[in-house]
């Protein structure tokens, strides 16, 4: 039994079966995101209310609060995904770590730059030491410095598994990080800052946010599925199939 | 295994106290850079005694960040880790043999030196104890979680930068629980809690970076 | 929007607001732009690379 | 003759393949070698050499293929294939701040080893270092850097010897040193596998492996 | 000789946009380094608005530090420094090139962020536009002036430390005229005189410290 | 005859000596070069021959007596000698991330040689880096890497070349390629200097100096 399940991940791991499955996927990942990401937009620019304490500059939230999810998501799926190939030695998902930390980076810089933007008028500056958002910037810093890591070593090899090394110490210090940021912060904090009081979400606010972070998933999706089909293709260059494939295009 | 334990860091402390000057080296540079504060920011009193325990953590974590490379760089160099990796004994015991050094001959005087830097900031005596616990118990796990970075980047040329890229963000909860410490201290307030959180977290390292840092160095060898 | 009439300019002017919500949205409009367009970019150089790889070695083995 | 698990090999490979960047640069390769055996890994530069001697030694993991201690897989007889064997690479492993006697030392000392000093300096005499024992090792030429580890390789008495152009930087006298000690330590039944571009005549019977020229190098 | 300025500058600069991720590095640290101070001292805006300045003079100021070694570290471990003393063009010239180099990559980056950093610092608009102008033109001073230093320590293993030793000191006029400057825009005031320094600092270091470096290269070359 | 101006000698050292530690290496060394000439500096390991080089080369300063290039002072005419001279080290002054082609440029650059792509491309065949022009230099063997800086010193065309053991990691045929190189270069009148500790063979005349036997060698 368990040596089926074995011999089917490693079927399906195979870089050419990936390459293959993944270019059926991309299409449907990417269409489905389009149209959830049009609706999302149209019911959060167009169909929610104007909040009655923010005015229209809540609407930063559809892009802020989705972005702002991605950015821990997608960093669990790199780290899980390099331990597995750490672990048991599966190529694909050190190509899919590899593949998630731009697209990663990308969502923490874009929740930090919104969440400023959206704290000009709300707090009367663009940044606060505020827990959450130091705890973001740091994340943003892990995310570079796994990038840095593995573009900085030559063998492929090496870097994956240096890389994926570096992105589960880091998965087992986010907690730490956010316990010790979130602590620091009650501690030292007077009324500097507002703190988020969540509004009790109007639901015609909530439907929109939801579809918004679910077309940033599926986005997400296509896109880390395009990258990792480069990186098979780059690194599998020497194989026939490979040739075979690049001779047609 | 116990006397590898033991060679080793006799080896690597007898390297250093053949270059004596290098021993004090981050030292001087700790110090330097908290007497950077003074000068670049303000000389008074007050402001220094608040800025103080924020200061003196941070040039503790930039001069142990900068004797990292001390770690394996040059076994690393000079071919040394190969044969620490082709040794009989358990390479987890080795790199915490490593580490050992590491922190005796770096961590271990700035705790020493801290208190002084501590009255030269305007810090009030009964912190300064603090400040010297939060040390004792911070710095082993600036050493411990840097081998960590040391040993992934040891193969990269001109890694220094890299490894802070890497380094840093780790350290920032030590930093912020070591500071706060001291601040609460200097309030009169009990820092029991600070201490319990800089102490778990010296135990997880002490189990879990050394072999975190074997499987690095493994990673590193292969070239 | 609530009921009362829509108008494209206030639509725009996000009640004040036009700076800070617009730019956020031309922020995300741009990051998912680059996200779709660097993997494609990626691909191509990933693709001529491997065609400039083959005929070397085509070139080579006539040598040999 | 690879498959006989019964043939007395210490040290013994089967298919071993090895990728660098998009190069292959050997594959198929099976290698047997017996107690009392001398191997010189013969290949252009660039053929792969070295990648091999350190994939032997387990410092790099092959793209396929495995590699025996005594009949064992190596990564699960680490601690006695280590005991029972040495490398030496191409570089130094010599800090340039110890001197000579504090090198050897504590290359034996990772070894766990400890020797008597007498014996240390039997071997440094041997070795054209007498007298140098008490000097920084950075204020030794190459060669001189280079006699070191061949002291050490004497004291470490293990029983498989794997070098990575040994002959590096030794003048004539240093090369017959290298053969003097690869023969005696051959009598003695051990055995060695080493690289050199530079000729080493053995006066024993010696086998060879060339890289790179047959893609599946055999014997 | 211009040739040789420029050909010079070319391989530093091909050379780092090479390993495109060790461009940002010193810059990454600089933004690290300056984040450390709200969590170890405060994330109060008033006092953090109090600090800012010094700790970002101090925290652009490390970052070049750190990042002086790869100024000739490379070019002296792998030989090409040699090959450069043995050029036929004058020292002084190629000194300057690799100078040159190492600001565009380090010391710019470093003035073009730092408003932002201001703004997360709390500098005000007007002071932050005095920040940028104290980098610009003290961050060229950095990179001669620990080119000397770097000359000299680069033949000691492990100089890193040494190399803060020796540099610090140096920096330290330059450290206190900018954070001043910055400090006075804040409340306000004309930062004339401060500038003047500054000016005057740079334009006696472009002329005197690639000569001093050329020297100390000779010494070191001497092994 | 070292004290002839009139010779033609181009490079000339008068009484040198060189201490390093407590030991005198060698002292009252004068040697001369004529154009055309090959000469082979010997000795065993440590005996100096590093040190002269450098010492040659004006990176490192004499303990005692001078160096002449063409009759003069060497630190007066510094920029001719460098523009006419080229030193291989033992470092192999190659920097990783670049690729040959870009490696060989840079070098050539320090020399303000700029020289066309075609001649370069020439070179690296020669030196059997045909098709490693885009590949950075440590992907490259130690071998490899080696003959980029015999590339190099084809290229740069110096009328004397000083090589510090320039047959380091070179294969058999990388051998015969150096020795090659120093005929040709002795046939169009350049003069060379070299260490060696693997017997190189010249099949023309070539003087040779040994260190640490003699004193104070002569010649
Ligand atoms: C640079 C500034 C900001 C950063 C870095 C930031 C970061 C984040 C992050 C990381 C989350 C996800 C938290 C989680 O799921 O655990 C989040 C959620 C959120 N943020 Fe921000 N934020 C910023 C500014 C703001 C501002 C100014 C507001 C509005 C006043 C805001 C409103 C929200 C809301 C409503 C959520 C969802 C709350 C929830 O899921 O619990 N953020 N933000
Ligand atoms: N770090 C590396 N990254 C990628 N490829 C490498 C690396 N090191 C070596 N190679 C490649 O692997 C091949 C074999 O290198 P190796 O060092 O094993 O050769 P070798 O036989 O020891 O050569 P030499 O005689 O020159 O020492 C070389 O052709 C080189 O291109
Ligand atoms: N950095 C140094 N400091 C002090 N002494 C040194 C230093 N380098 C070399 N020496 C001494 O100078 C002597 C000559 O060294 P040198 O490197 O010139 O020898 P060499 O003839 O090139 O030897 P090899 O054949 O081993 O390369 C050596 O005996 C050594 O003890
Ligand atoms: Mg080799
Ligand atoms: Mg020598």
């Amino acid at each position: 039994m368990f040596k089926r399940i074995w011999g089917w991940i490693q079927r399906f791991s195979s870089p050419k079966h990936f390459y293959d499955i993944s270019g059926k996927m991309i299409p449907w990942f990417a269409v489905s995101a389009l149209l959830l990401g049009v609706y999302g937009l149209y019911m959060g620019l167009f169909v929610a209310p104007t909040d009655y304490q923010q005015g229209e500059s809540y609407r930063i939230i559809f892009i802020h609060v989705p972005a702002a999810w991605m950015s821990l998501f997608i960093y669990m799926v790199m780290a899980i995904a390099s331990a597995i190939g750490l672990i048991w030695q599966i190529k694909l998902a050190d190509m899919v770590a590899a593949a998630s930390a731009p697209i990663g980076a990308w969502f923490t810089f874009l929740a930090l730059v919104t969440g400023s933007l959206w704290g000009k008028p709300m707090w009367g500056a663009y940044w606060v030491w505020d827990a959450r958002l130091t705890s973001e910037l740091i994340l943003l810093f892990l995310y570079f410095g796994y990038m840095a890591l593995q573009s900085s070593i030559e063998d492929q090899r090496t870097a994956d598994k240096a890389s994926g090394l570096l992105a589960i110490v880091g998965v087992v210090n986010i907690p730490i990080i956010h316990y010790s940021v979130e602590w620091w912060n009650t501690l030292h904090q007077g009324a500097t800052v507002a703190k988020f009081d969540k509004p009790s979400m109007h639901i015609d606010m909530l439907i929109p946010l939801l579809v918004m972070a679910f077309a940033a998933k599926l986005f997400y999706a296509a896109v880390v599925l395009v990258r990792a089909r480069n990186e098979v293709l780059m690194r599998e260059r020497n194989r026939q199939w490979v040739r075979e494939l690049v001779e047609k295009i | 295994m116990l006397k590898a334990f033991y060679h080793l860091l006799a080896r690597d402390l007898r390297l250093a106290f053949r270059l004596r000057h290098e021993l004090a080296n981050p030292l001087i540079f700790f110090v330097l850079v908290v007497s950077l504060f003074p000068l670049a920011v303000t000389p008074n009193a007050e402001l220094l005694q608040e800025m103080a325990p924020g200061v003196i953590w941070v040039s503790a974590l930039l001069s142990v960040l900068l004797s990292l490379d001390r770690l394996f760089k040059q076994d690393y160099e000079d071919g040394s880790l190969d044969q620490l990796m082709l040794s009989p004994n358990p390479l987890v015991i080795l790199v915490l043999a490593k580490v050992a050094a590491h922190w005796l001959l770096t961590g271990l005087p700035l705790v020493l030196i801290a208190p002084l830097l501590g009255l030269f900031m305007y810090v009030p005596a009964e912190a300064n104890g603090v400040l010297m616990l939060s040390l004792l118990l911070g710095t082993p796990v600036l050493s411990l979680v840097g081998a960590i970075g040391v040993s992934l980047t040891v193969a990269v040329n001109r890694g220094g930068v890299l490894l802070s890229l890497i380094i840093l963000p780790l350290y920032i909860p030590i930093l912020i629980f070591g500071a706060n410490a001291v601040d609460v201290a200097s309030d009169g307030l009990s820092v029991r809690g600070q201490i319990l959180f800089l102490g778990a977290v010296l135990a997880m390292s002490i189990s879990l970076a050394p072999l975190a840092t074997a499987v690095a160095l493994r990673i590193t060898a292969s070239r | 929007m609530n009921g009362s009439e829509f108008s494209w300019s206030e639509f725009f002017h996000m009640g004040g607001y036009a700076v800070f919500v617009w730019s956020s949205y031309g922020l995300a409009l741009l990051m998912v732009v680059v996200n779709i367009v660097s993997p494609i970019i990626e691909r191509k150089r990933v693709i001529a690379r491997v065609k400039r790889a083959i005929k070397r070695e085509a070139s080579n083995g006539q040598v040999n | 003759m690879s498959n006989t698990n019964t043939s007395p090999s210490i040290l013994e490979t089967r298919q071993l393949e090895c990728v660098r960047d998009d190069r292959l640069l050997f594959s198929g390769l099976s290698i047997t070698l017996a107690a009392g055996e001398v191997l010189q890994i013969e290949g252009a530069n660039g053929s792969g050499k070295t990648s091999l001697l350190r994939i032997l030694c387990g410092l790099r993991r092959a793209d396929a293929g495995e590699v025996l201690w005594q009949g064992e897989e190596v990564s699960g007889v680490r601690e006695d294939y280590y005991a029972n064997m040495i490398y030496i690479g191409h570089l130094p492993c010599i800090k340039g701040d110890l001197t000579t006697l504090e090198n050897i030392r504590s290359l034996l000392d990772t070894r766990s080893q400890s020797v008597p000093l007498d014996e240390i300096d039997q071997a440094l005499a041997k070795v054209g270092l007498a007298g140098f024992d008490d000097v920084p090792a950075k204020a030794l030429s190459s060669g001189q850097r280079r006699r070191i580890l061949l002291a050490f390789i004497l004291l470490a008495k293990a029983r498989l010897w794997i070098m990575d152009e040994p002959l590096t930087a030794l003048d004539v006298q240093g090369v017959a040193l290298v053969e003097s000690m690869l023969l005696e330590h051959r009598e003695a039944g051990g055995s060695a596998i080493f690289t050199t571009h530079h000729g080493m005549q053995l006066p024993c019977e010696m086998r060879s492996v060339t890289l790179g020229i047959q893609q599946a190098g055999k014997c």
